[in-house]
């Protein structure tokens, strides 16, 4: 359906029925009558239409900033110096200024994502037609786009209305990016409002991609019993061929496995990925295997294995063209995103290309037909690989001693390290012949190359870090579930109850990008331990890889130990980054599903359920990008706090709540209309977090909604104060926020709680129906 | 080592914090303040200067000065597993956060911190709180006590050794009665 | 008309008519046959479609970077260190990091410019209906959108088609904008031909905006006799309620405009405006008048003349809400880009609002809705007016003497200051009673408020320079002529051979802000040096307000002295900053009017047409905004240099010829397909000039084109030899480079140029019929 | 006045100029480069010191030095009417794109330029050629001769007065033959 006003005039048109002349149309609005519920009161909001929410939020959790920089150089009126309360030469001061840095970087990272839906929906409407349905569950999905109505009040039947979709989406970035132009917004909350503006329409944006590419090739749909996939450069057959794909957009990668396939080499050769792309390749094709997340772009190129790289578009290393070229494997860039200044051999005969490559005429090449990516790609591999010696740039072990006596020790690598890592203090003992501290720091290295780039005598630093720990590189050789896209209507109906009432303690959403402060294995560990507690644990994207890439005393990855549902203790991998939709969606679902709250163009109210009742947090433990950023500010404006690992303290804003002020934590009672303090439920929306620890205290605790039953809050308490002990050796300092009658206290800890509660003079409250909004009050008070 | 950002690209850009060229310096600024705090990071376990870890530096430092320490992450267990009790515990944005807010009336609600002494965050992170209280609380000084130097702070010790940091550690807590 | 498919599927749907059931319509494709031109190769390009062409625009004129900073602080995985080659954490290095800047930088600008023109259809097809026909200049103007009509094959002929052509913009910046994401783009020229891309799509979306408001708002109509305006401050009746317009989104001012005529209220006060803004209303309103340019708001608002402040979208100094309290003026924000912070009193009956802002209870309101905006802005300034004394807080003389006995002579003003004025010696004269120095900073100050913000002893210099140039600033009466809009099909013809030929020297469009060197003198100074010469010099923005700030020894203003068509030695304001259109317009139009060239999605042609055969510059003397370096990089796309002046270099890369390197000039002769040296013609694409008189002689040589007949080339040589003798005391260097046969050579010198090419060495060549595109070549080459 | 960018937010970031204490520095370094060139922007005949021009000083500089003269913007003229043929001129950005180009060989076509001095130019342009220049012509040397710190130049002046300026451009020149 299309909410778009129609005018058809045709003077004259020839079709199979006949000829047409002179007719003229005219549609007011086209209302599809088959979607009984009506609209509600903002479907399409434009920039403000939900401002006075954003500032609710705002209000209660206020951006605490932290500039990285003094100076603004947005600008030829600047540079402009903004310390001490200085203006720059447009009148902005710090404050706006860092605010109008998150709103560039939510609309670059909603700039991506939709930008990749655009493309993929042109693409596969071009290929499946316009009227393809979508289908993202079959009849156990029957609300297929939750964001999207929710947002748009447009139900998506077909690919076509993914267009109506995305042509909002586009008019929306084009409008939050424009805020950011010199001489616009003033006020860092209006910024901030515009951020959070942006934050939705990446998540509309995502939920299309997925959408439409669940619908037309056949990856799993909702499917909690998603094949488990193999992941790790241990399980990849290198004496095979090997294409790698690195990225985000599936559709070259479509185009190679299915010339692979239709030219009888599924089993003559690897398909294999890193970042999203590996994702998605397995979700069409199972075979297919995952390399592993963004940081592994150079110890596996480097490593040699790849005969022919790939490159779409999203977490590409700028670099690559170079890097791949140092173990002679051919590159093939396949997004018009990402050209690495390629020749665009786009229109050239498949076979020109494939000589040209092979003989090494070229590195590499531009190609915009996916199609023709899967032949050049294939070819290439096939040709390659038995001439060209699997090439490695790595150094061997006495190569690294030899080169390590050449160190000054002049720390400039340690210096350059995003993670701080002691590679002098390595590299003085590799000199000696030790490299059991360069093995050390393999698990810690996220692959960035900062090191060699710093080094005055050039030593390839990351290089030796992967050789010294090569062991584990090439013995990898774990699970991961495939993505399972979206969560099933029933599976909402199932724990809606129990979530909503606070008797599943939480869901805890772990996604986003591998920028760790010590490598993935947090990851895992945060992931088990929630899942242990019967949490329902989501993963997406790089994370996903992480948490799949550690196996419990059973040997079993934490794919196998749990099951993939959407439960208490489930496991689930919803996909690649662009999946993350299904997250948001899960959440809207449970109040439109589960408590009926009408869902269409009904943004407030749906967030403001979520915001109170439902207890989710999401974890980007290793967030980096833009993108991250934007998805991040989805959730915000949906009222879903989000963590960050340590190196997230760098998007420089965070919206903190204030525990220690009551007046921040009223909200109606909707039965009566009286306001009631429900305590700092949840106390933050973005917040840093320092260590996995500190993480695993603060998931609990954020996972605590004013709506809990006493039930539900009495299991989410215990949980709280049992992991705040475990690692904070003492009871939460906080614990009496949380209590609101007696009943809330978990039974085994009373003694103990009541004597906390003595001392802090706590009175006991209600538990209200909460709401932040005064039009959902039912009895207006007096 | 010198007055440069440990991390290179850490940059301050026009404001920069003034060097402490020796212990005694800090040491006078901690004593003029009327209000001190010291916010101790998870790196408290992570450095070790001859066989002690940062943290049984930090509480001689924290008794003989009775600097009121806020512990960030989960560092109040590591102080409490070695007896001693912390004034508070938060999450480092959090303290940076209530820093900021000039109504803020201290861990003991008496009244606003006037100097901010950070120990053992991560770098970065700490870079960027000192940073926020650099824009957003014009009235707090702040001073690190790593061996590493931080721009965005209004004082700080240039890059150092461990030797170093140990050493000034040491004679900062000599400095107060307490320490004697 | 639409190009897109249409699938109309209706189940039940009552009409005036009668209820439709189960209407099924479907149509591929609608192609309007009233346009006989056949569709060109690239309609709706898409991010890589014009690649080839930019390339070549890209290794003629290289990219020159001067990074603002060492560092890359775009993401978490940074701040990265780009120094001494140095790669970032995504494997970014300077050079593409630089471009990534400009692509950001465009999008911005592009973004704000279809924003913009997005919110002024939506409003004027609420206004006026979709079915609203477009006219820009009745029968005088067929080709009513030759941007949008090259770009995307669309013939707009109602304000409906519009929304198509926006979508169509909107999706390309979002294209655009995702390829600035960390981990997208490598490549530098890739990056660039981004931001060409970027640039591109801006000119459509300016075109949108422009055609939508003449044809709706009765504006001037291509017209060459558009009124003349009062501008100045001191053309104010002051003594009336003043309301200030600053911006450039005319939409509120219409409301204002609208309802203060129909409360016959005319006569009884002033409208007024800054920036574009004020263009915007004196073409809607002959009344209104213009105060000056976007550099001169704090200067107006604290002369304390406005008696309601009314702030829409783009280039209003974001802290106008602080400057406007001072001197207690109300101020009302009308734009979703720029709400300040204000409370939404959207909803609010208009005279409670009313009343809030006389009575000071609150300082501004955000008011979204323009008819709401109109009558506030208007009950206000009348009923404060009489109550509010004009207030200001410029200080009077003798506490400015005062005042700068206080000076430190610390110089942090100066250092301050982006002109580098000498603040320090200035208050030193001043303390002393001598404000002379003070008043001479008058003319060069920006107004950008930027020494005060630095000023430890917290002086207020840039009133106390306002102050004592107030003589000046009060005695501003001028001319500025109402934006005419487009130009006509009609000038085209007459005026096409002429400037293909080389008879009419040159184009010269001085455009954009107001962030000059030294003042605006410069601007009118070029203007009427040009337009003497009889080149055709087209203003805009700003610029055009400079140009018309000034007098001649008659005192005539410039737009007094010539005339406003588009003929020799004419002097035209095509209007604000989104008239801008009709500059590449008239060149685009210069192709296909008069050269009959195919315009339909046929850029390449066009480009490499205007590029080889239109003698046009830009001048973008005084740019600064995010949205100059959009503009100028859709004149780039199209093969146009610009020129900007010394801040202009803080855009931090040029695009530069060498004229040096011989076989940089290379094109081919379309009518043999032999490569012919055509000499650096022109020479830049994108260049900063120091001087005003660098400028003089940088244009005339840049209007210098391989096409110029001879005599047209004798003409193009002899104003640069004069212009270069008069301002560098000597003969240009490169003129044997661009004499080609004998009759070249400007009669009156022959001996002296005869001479030179002999020392030269200098080589008989012959015209070509130049192409960059071997596809333009009419008899292949055996 | 020190070794801090002479417009406030003019920072360099990671690599700055190191301070030129005394004009002998700067001449030792002219007469080590082999093809050193001098490039006069347009405040050559803005500023004034002791009741003579910038360019004066640079013709006297030039001419002892024989460092070849670019003359920018319309410069090349007020060289002329003083006598002094520069060795060429042109726009500030072409002479900065040139020396980025490692092929090209100089004014006079015998080798690319090993160092080069600016003098005169707008602080903001000058700053950002000599970025451009530390960050693409990396065997390039630069020193300013400006009286303001350059922090992106090789080699710079602290910000010093005029008087200050005058007196390193006399000793300069004196430091070479022809400035006796
Ligand atoms: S955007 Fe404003 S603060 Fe930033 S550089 Fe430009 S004038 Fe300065
Ligand atoms: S590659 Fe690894 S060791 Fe090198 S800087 Fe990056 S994280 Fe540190
Ligand atoms: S940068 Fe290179 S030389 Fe310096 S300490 Fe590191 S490895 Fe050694
Ligand atoms: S999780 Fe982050 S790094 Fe990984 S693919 Fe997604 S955006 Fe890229
Ligand atoms: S904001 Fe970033 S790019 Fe700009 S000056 Fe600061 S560190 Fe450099
Ligand atoms: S975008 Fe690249 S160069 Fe810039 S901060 Fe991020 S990793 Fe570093
Ligand atoms: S307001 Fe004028 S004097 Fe002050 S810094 Fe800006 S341009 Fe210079
Ligand atoms: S900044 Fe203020 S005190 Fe310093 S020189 Fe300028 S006017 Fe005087």
């Amino acid at each position: 359906m299309t909410t778009k006003n129609v005018h058809v005039k045709i003077d004259e048109m020839k079709t199979n029925t006949g000829l047409i002349k002179n007719l003229e149309l005219s549609i007011g609005k086209v209302v599809d009558e088959s979607w009984a519920e009506p609209m509600g009161p903002t479907p399409m909001p434009s920039l403000t239409t939900l401002r006075d929410w954003d500032m609710k939020l705002l209000n209660r959790y206020k951006p605490f900033y932290m500039p990285d920089c003094d100076l603004c150089c947005l600008c030829t009126y600047g540079k402009c110096d903004l310390t001490a309360g200085k203006r720059g030469a447009c009148g902005l001061d710090i404050g706006a200024q860092s605010s109008r840095i998150v709103l560039l970087a939510c609309s670059i990272g909603a700039a991506t994502h939709t930008g990749h839906a655009r493309h993929v929906v042109d693409h596969l409407i071009e290929k499946y037609g316009r009227r393809h349905p979508i289908d993202v569950g079959g009849l156990n999905v029957k609300v297929e786009a939750p964001v999207t109505r929710l947002v748009t009040g447009i139900r998506p039947e077909t690919l076509g209305d993914l267009e109506d979709v995305l042509e909002y989406c586009e008019a929306q970035i084009t409008h939050c990016l424009s805020a950011a132009h010199t001489g616009q917004e003033g006020n860092n909350l209006d910024f901030e409002s515009k951020a959070f503006h942006a934050g939705m329409i990446d998540q509309v944006g995502m939920e299309v991609a997925d959408i439409a590419q669940i619908s037309t090739l056949n990856f799993p749909k909702a499917d909690p019993e998603a094949p488990l996939i193999q992941m790790g450069i241990g399980t990849v057959d290198t004496s095979k061929p090997v294409i790698m794909c690195i990225g985000h957009n599936v559709v070259p990668s479509v185009g190679i496995i299915d010339y692979m396939k239709d030219s009888g080499l599924a089993d003559k050769m690897e398909v294999v990925g890193l970042c999203c792309t590996a994702f998605d390749n397995t979700r069409y094709y199972d075979r297919a295997k995952i390399v592993g997340p963004i940081s592994w772009q150079l110890r596996f190129v480097r490593g040699g294995f790849a005969d022919v790289v790939v490159l779409d578009e999203q977490c590409v290393r700028t670099d690559m063209f170079n890097e791949a070229e140092r173990v002679k494997a051919p590159v093939i860039a396949a997004s018009e995103k990402n050209c690495m200044g390629f020749k665009d051999r786009t229109n050239d005969p498949a076979d020109e290309i494939v000589a040209d490559l092979v003989s090494g005429k070229v590195p590499g090449v531009l190609i915009l037909d996916p199609d023709k990516v899967g032949e050049v790609a294939v070819k290439v591999a096939m040709q390659i690989a038995p001439i060209r010696k699997k090439m490695r740039v790595l150094p061997n072990i006495n190569e690294i001693v030899e080169l390590a006596k050449t160190c000054r020790q002049c720390n400039l690598c340690q210096r350059s390290c995003p993670q701080d890592l002691k590679i002098p203090a390595a590299l003085k003992a590799a000199s000696e012949g030790n490299i059991a501290p360069l093995t050390e720091l393999y698990e810690e290295c996220i692959g960035c190359g900062r090191c060699e780039e710093a080094c005055p005598v050039k030593l390839q630093i990351h290089s030796f870090i992967v050789k010294a720990g090569e062991r584990f590189m090439v013995e990898e050789t774990n699970l991961c579930r495939a993505g399972r896209g979206a969560v099933q209507d029933v599976e909402i109906r199932n724990v809606g109850s129990p979530i909503v009432l606070g008797e599943i303690p939480g869901i805890l959403a772990v996604v986003g990008c591998a920028n760790y402060p010590h490598g993935g294995k947090d990851v895992y560990d945060i992931c088990r331990e929630f899942a242990l507690r019967r949490y329902i644990v989501v993963t997406s994207g790089c994370s996903a890889m992480s948490a799949g890439s550690y196996k419990n005393e059973e040997g079993k990855t934490l794919y196998e130990e749990f099951p993939g549902s959407f439960e208490a203790g489930g496991v689930l991998n919803v996909g690649s980054c662009v999946a993350n939709s299904h997250i948001a969606g899960a959440a809207i679902k449970v109040a439109n599903i589960f408590a009926k709250r009408p869902l269409r163009g009904n943004y407030e109210e749906i967030a403001d359920y979520i915001h109170n009742r439902v207890g989710a947090v999401g974890l980007a433990w290793g967030a980096y990008s833009q993108k991250a950023a934007s998805i991040a500010a989805g959730f915000w404006r949906l009222g879903v706090p989000v963590l960050v690992g340590p190196h997230g303290s760098k998007y420089r804003r965070m919206l903190l709540g204030r525990e220690d002020k009551p007046e921040d934590w009223e909200v109606y009672d909707a039965r009566t209309g009286d306001k009631v303090n429900v305590g700092p439920a949840p106390e933050h929306l973005f917040q840093t977090v320092e260590t996995p620890q500190e993480a695993m205290a603060a998931i609990a605790k954020l996972c605590i909604r004013p709506n809990d039953t006493w039930k539900g809050r009495s299991i989410k308490l215990s949980h709280y104060i049992d992991l705040h002990k475990r690692h904070y050796g003492t009871m939460p300092p906080d614990i009496h926020l949380f209590v609101r009658t007696m009943a809330d206290v978990p039974m085994t800890m009373k003694d103990e709680i009541t004597a906390i509660l003595e001392a802090k003079g706590w009175k006991e409250t209600v538990i209200p129906d909460p709401t932040l909004l005064p039009r959902m009050i039912r009895k207006k008070k007096e | 080592m010198s007055c440069e950002p440990w991390q290179c690209a850490e940059i301050a850009a026009t404001k920069k914090a003034n060097a402490i060229t020796k212990p005694e310096v800090a040491v006078a600024m901690i004593k003029r303040a009327a209000r001190p705090i010291l916010v101790v990071g998870s790196n408290a376990t992570e450095r070790w200067m001859e066989g002690r870890q940062l943290i049984d530096y930090i509480i001689d430092f924290a008794k003989a000065s009775k600097v009121p320490v806020v512990a960030t992450a989960h560092m109040v267990g590591e102080f409490l597993k070695r007896g001693f009790e912390p004034a508070g515990f938060m999450s480092a944005m959090d303290i940076g956060n209530r820093l900021v807010d000039p109504t803020w009336q201290g861990l003991d609600g008496k009244g606003h911190p006037d100097l901010a002494l950070f120990v053992g965050l991560p770098y970065y992170m700490e870079a960027l709180i000192l940073s926020g209280l650099k824009h957003f609380a014009p009235d707090l000084k702040t001073i690190t006590l790593d061996n590493l130097y931080h721009p965005h702070a209004t004082w700080s010790y240039p890059n150092g050794t461990l030797e170093e940091w140990a050493s000034n550690l040491k004679v900062m807590t000599s400095k107060f009665e307490g320490g004697q």
